[in-house]
């Protein structure tokens, strides 16, 4: 029993982890702002309950399941809608996708040299 | 074994970091930036002469025989509280001053004060 | 870094980079005041001032020799200062040989807290905290000294007009965030009271309390705007709030003195002086709690105050 | 309730300030600050008293003792300080209600005056304190609080004048809080006595010089020492004129009095003068600042202007006084201390007078003052007389040991140059004077008035002051002997 809760509490652990340093690369590598934030976005959400069911499997603990409890909850509920208000804000600001701007490029270039 | 010290090292380069801003940048909002990470750099400073090898955090708990010292965490308590409050201070001031002046940025406030006299 | 913004959000990182780093060193509680503060309100205030004031830098014209100067000769006397320091995490050190011992070893039986920070905080040193409030209180005062503007009543009856106008234009834009807004200030408030009175047991204490709950208020303000907040919050109310915390803190001072033992001897307030120091250890963070909470949104409220009441200029001059 | 005198001491202020905000009408405030300021006033000398019977008084707050809980203790030093600040503030509150009409917007009195109080108890603090954090919180209210009350003055480069005193005020308490850390740290304690014990043994480290040198600058730059004086001109000078009368008249003398309280009671005078060049570069420093800040005076066309260079100047005569490091150098710093005071709270005072009645302090605004204003003038006579040292004055007294202490240590270049540094004052004294009475009117000034008796009784009973301790100088010499006794460790 404790080895299978160990091993699945690991594995979890190593999910999460791998798609935190997987976000880090998206956060790095992706092209543009949208797709960035998408990157942290998804990743993190997921990564950070995966590292919390691990640590709930960690603990015998009925206190510190509850509070980690609360947290994933918080934390599914916050990360989304900082994605959102972030994402908001950029378009409240004009800010287009790089993708699109490709073509748009070639369209300013010609009418406005 | 003077590699001992070089979490001391460290703080002070981050100090100077802070208080070169202070006192080269000319931009009021900066200065005050500038003026917290000072101030942050000198809590580090603190907390790490707090820290015993192989001690843990100061509450009390069965089992444990090794703390860190506490007293350099309530001075640093303290001191954040002042910290903040000299932060929005300073900022209300710049506030008051961007109203007063059209500028926060310190030459071209002289230059409005020369004027003045 | 010519852009303002980018400079703020980098020391906000700063100030949450040296929370963990505190973690690391074992002062947790050090590190959640400067998490809520560093990290939070400091860059909030930050931001809300770059609203008023602009968000560039203009070049700088001087070259910086004689601040370099400085900064290097008092680099320097630090580094030669370090030399002879105990060394990083060392035992031996006189600062964990001479004062502390006491406080960990005795606390327990004195003043009956397992959060030794909180015991030394609101006990031993118990003076540096009231002076640490008044701190706070006099920052509240200052800033409303510098910020406050005199409004002008429109009237109840407009102001809710106004109200939801605003309300049902902004509705579209940030639907999502109110409601999880709403959702979330519930239990913000209800974490903020845990802090509080959980602060003798595990980290916390009523800073951190305090600044919890200004936090959301804050996010409330944010959201649902200025007008709205005011209803819901008196200025005036809310003065006498920071007043009342720092009133609280130190009448627990004067009780002890008419009781005959020194300022701030918790040990008068009960016939048990460890019941007593509980007790008075409680009370005090309460006020602590009370006027931090209160000035932080006096702050906050001026600064947005202050915006609101330049916008309202410029639309009448245009 | 005897007992408790130290705590009372402080806290009175201190919980005065939030109670002010549930009076409603200013005037109401206004009386309620002044009794506050009253009854420190008259702790303080109770226990002035008390010391000089008793000596030495300790404190336990919390009843932690020393070294685990802070501690006040009270000496001749600090009685002594403690009575200045608070005489001062009450004497200067006196006339607040009517001088700040005219000068503060009225929904900002009731801030003025809770500021005003945290700023006295912050001072007050700093000085009865024992503990050496306890003295960075205390500075910080204090500070803030000072931050605060310059930027409410009505002119824009107030607000300037304020965010450089802001910034070079906040680093040099970093300065101090760095050098406290860095001495906790090689003694692991707090306490000023405790520390006075422990340092000797780890003296010779480099950490320790480090803690002396930040710490020494952090005052400086409280204090305004020669070199980094350049916030303090402009902050005086834009204050509200209360505001300036009470600052020029405790706020650098705290600093002066964490100067002596630093090198003498906590790293000793041995560690202080004989390990480091710190003696020369003091009568350096404040030579070269009785100069460099009388001609900056001369030059001045706004007479706030010109008595903020002055007291810079006055702060480089109590320098020298205590960089001669004798019982009588330091006796002649203290009472420098205390006559100073005296003198600039008269003069800024009257010049607050000045301001309600004819608002500016632009030196060509005071043509004919003499005839209109005779009362006021006459105390900013006086005053001068005192800034100058004529014989008969405070001023006389103190530049009398000053010169003395120089003497016996034989240095009489400095005695020289100490002179000379008078005769400077003379003329920037002699600008005002020529100007008030020896200038015809202005026209359509005839409708100036007299300034009203709550400004003619504070500045005159200053004035009185400092006419009588000019004579009968037995009071503060004997308290500043026993005083700087007490420090040098000689019993009386």
């Amino acid at each position: 029993m404790d080895s299978l809760l160990n091993i699945s509490s690991a594995l979890f652990l190593l999910i999460g982890s791998f798609l935190c340093i997987s976000g880090g690369v998206g956060i790095l590598r992706f092209p543009d702002f949208y797709t960035r934030m998408h990157a942290a976005g998804v990743t993190d959400t997921l990564a950070t309950a995966m590292i919390l069911i691990g640590l709930m499997l960690q603990n015998p603990d009925g206190l510190v399941i509850l509070k980690l409890m609360m947290i994933l909850l918080m934390t599914l509920i916050i990360s989304p809608t900082a994605s959102h208000a972030l994402a908001s804000a950029a378009v409240h600001n004009n800010l287009m996708p790089e993708l699109d701007k490709k073509e748009d490029n070639e369209k300013v270039t010609s009418s406005n040299p | 074994m003077i590699l001992g010290l070089y979490n001391y090292w460290i703080v002070v380069v981050l100090m100077m970091v802070g208080f070169y801003i202070v006192i080269a940048h000319g931009n009021l909002i900066k200065k005050i930036v500038g003026l917290t990470i000072f101030q942050t750099s000198v809590f580090i400073f603190y907390i790490s002469m707090a820290k015993v090898d192989g001690g843990t955090a100061p509450i009390l708990a069965e089992g444990i025989k090794q703390y860190s010292n506490p007293l350099p965490h309530v001075l640093i308590l303290t001191a954040i509280v002042v910290g903040i409050a000299t932060t929005a201070l300073g900022l209300a001031l710049t506030v008051r001053i961007k109203e007063a002046y059209g500028s926060i940025e310190e030459e071209e406030i002289q230059e409005k004060d020369n004027l003045d006299c | 870094m010519k852009d303002l913004f980018a400079v703020i959000m980098l020391s906000g990182i700063y100030g949450l980079l040296s929370a963990s780093f505190f973690v690391a060193m074992d002062a947790v509680d050090v590190a959640f005041t400067e998490a809520s503060v560093g990290a939070g309100i400091s860059t909030l205030l930050m931001l809300a001032a770059i609203t008023m004031t602009g968000r560039s830098e203009h070049p700088v014209r001087h070259k910086p020799v004689l601040a370099l100067a400085v900064v290097i000769v008092t680099g320097s006397l630090l580094i030669y200062g370090t030399l002879d320091m105990p060394y990083f995490g060392s035992a031996e050190a006189p600062v964990h040989q001479h004062v502390a011992p006491r406080y960990i070893n005795d606390s327990m039986q004195e003043v009956g807290v397992p959060n030794i920070v909180t015991s030394v905080l609101a006990s031993y040193r118990g003076f540096d905290t009231f002076g640490e409030v008044v701190v706070i209180f006099t920052a509240g005062m200052g800033v409303l000294a510098l910020l406050s503007v005199v409004r002008h009543p429109k009237g109840v009856a407009g102001d809710i007009e106004e109200i939801d106008s605003l309300n049902k234009s902004m509705h579209e834009e940030h639907l999502i965030l109110r409601i999880v807004a709403k959702m979330l200030i519930p239990f913000i408030l209800l974490f903020a009271l845990y802090v509080q009175f959980h602060g003798d047991y595990g980290p916390g204490g009523g800073f951190q309390a305090g600044v919890i709950f200004a936090a959301a208020i804050i996010l409330y303000t944010m959201l649902f705007g200025m007008s709205t907040a005011r209803r819901v919050i008196n200025q005036s109310l809310i003065q006498l709030f920071a007043a009342i915390g720092v009133l609280v803190y130190g009448s627990v001072g004067v009780i002890s003195l008419l009781e005959g033992k020194h300022f701030l001897d918790y040990s008068a307030l009960s016939a048990d002086p460890v019941a007593g120091q509980h007790l008075g250890i409680l009370l005090i963070e309460l006020g602590v709690g009370i006027t931090v909470a209160s000035v932080m949104v006096i702050i906050f409220f001026n600064f947005a105050g202050r915006k609101d009441d330049q916008q309202n200029k410029e639309n009448n001059e245009s | 309730m005897l007992a408790h005198l130290p705590i009372l001491q402080v806290i009175v202020p201190l919980m005065a300030a939030p109670l002010c905000l549930f009076l409603t009408r200013s005037r109401l405030v206004w009386l309620f600050a002044l009794l506050a300021s009253g009854l420190a006033f008259l702790i303080s000398s109770l226990l002035l008293q008390q010391v000089m019977v008793s000596g030495t008084i300790i404190y336990e707050l919390g009843g932690w003792d020393a070294p685990w809980g802070i501690e006040y203790r009270i000496d001749q030093l600090n009685a002594f300080l403690l009575l200045i600040i608070s005489a001062i503030s009450t004497v200067v509150l006196f006339a607040a209600h009517t001088s700040i009409q005219k000068e503060i917007p009225a929904d900002r009195h009731t801030l003025f005056y809770i500021l005003y109080l945290l700023s006295l108890a912050g001072m007050l603090g700093i000085v009865a304190t024992g503990d050496a954090f306890n003295v960075f919180v205390f500075l910080e209210i204090s500070s803030l609080s000072a931050y605060a009350l310059i930027a409410l003055g009505k002119d824009r480069r107030a607000l300037w004048a304020s965010y450089q005193y802001l910034i070079m005020g906040t680093i040099g308490a970093t300065f101090i809080l760095i050098g406290i850390g860095l001495m906790y740290q090689m003694t692991g304690t707090l306490n000023m006595y405790d520390l006075s014990q422990r340092l000797p043994e780890v003296e010779n480290t480099r950490t320790v010089f480090t803690a002396f040198a930040f710490v020494i600058v952090g005052v400086c730059l409280k204090l305004a020492l020669f070199p980094l004086h350049l916030w303090l001109p402009n902050a005086y000078a834009y204050a509200p004129s209360i505001v300036t009368a009470f600052f020029a008249a405790t706020a650098t003398k705290v600093a002066v009095y964490l100067l002596i309280r630093f090198t003498f009671s906590i790293f000793g005078l041995s560690f202080s003068f004989t390990t480091l060049p710190l003696q020369m570069l003091f009568v350096v420093l404040g030579l070269l600042g009785i100069f460099v800040a009388s001609f900056a005076a001369i030059y001045q066309t706004n007479v706030k202007h010109l008595l903020a260079y002055s007291s810079i100047a006055q702060i480089g005569y109590m320098i020298v006084g205590f960089s001669v490091s004798s019982v009588t150098g330091l006796m002649a710093t203290l009472l420098h201390l205390f006559n100073h005071a005296l003198m600039k709270s008269a003069l800024f005072l009257a010049l607050a007078a000045v301001v309600y009645r004819i608002g500016s302090v632009q030196l060509s605004q005071f043509h004919g003052l003499g005839r209109q204003m005779p009362f006021t003038m006459a105390a900013i006579v006086v005053g001068g007389l005192s800034l100058i040292g004529v014989p008969l004055t405070v001023g006389f007294v103190s530049k009398w040991y000053l010169v003395l202490a120089t003497l016996e240590n034989g240095w009489w270049p400095v005695t020289v140059l100490i002179l000379l540094g008078s005769l400077l004052a003379i003329v920037y004294v002699w600008r005002i004077v020529e100007a008030a009475y020896f200038k015809p009117p202005l026209s359509g000034s005839e409708s100036i008035k007299e300034a009203p008796l709550s400004f003619l009784i504070p500045v005159w009973s200053l004035v009185i002051a400092n006419i009588y301790f000019g004579i009968d100088t037995r009071l503060s010499v004997q308290v500043a002997q026993a005083a700087s006794q007490s420090l040098f460790g000689v019993s009386p």
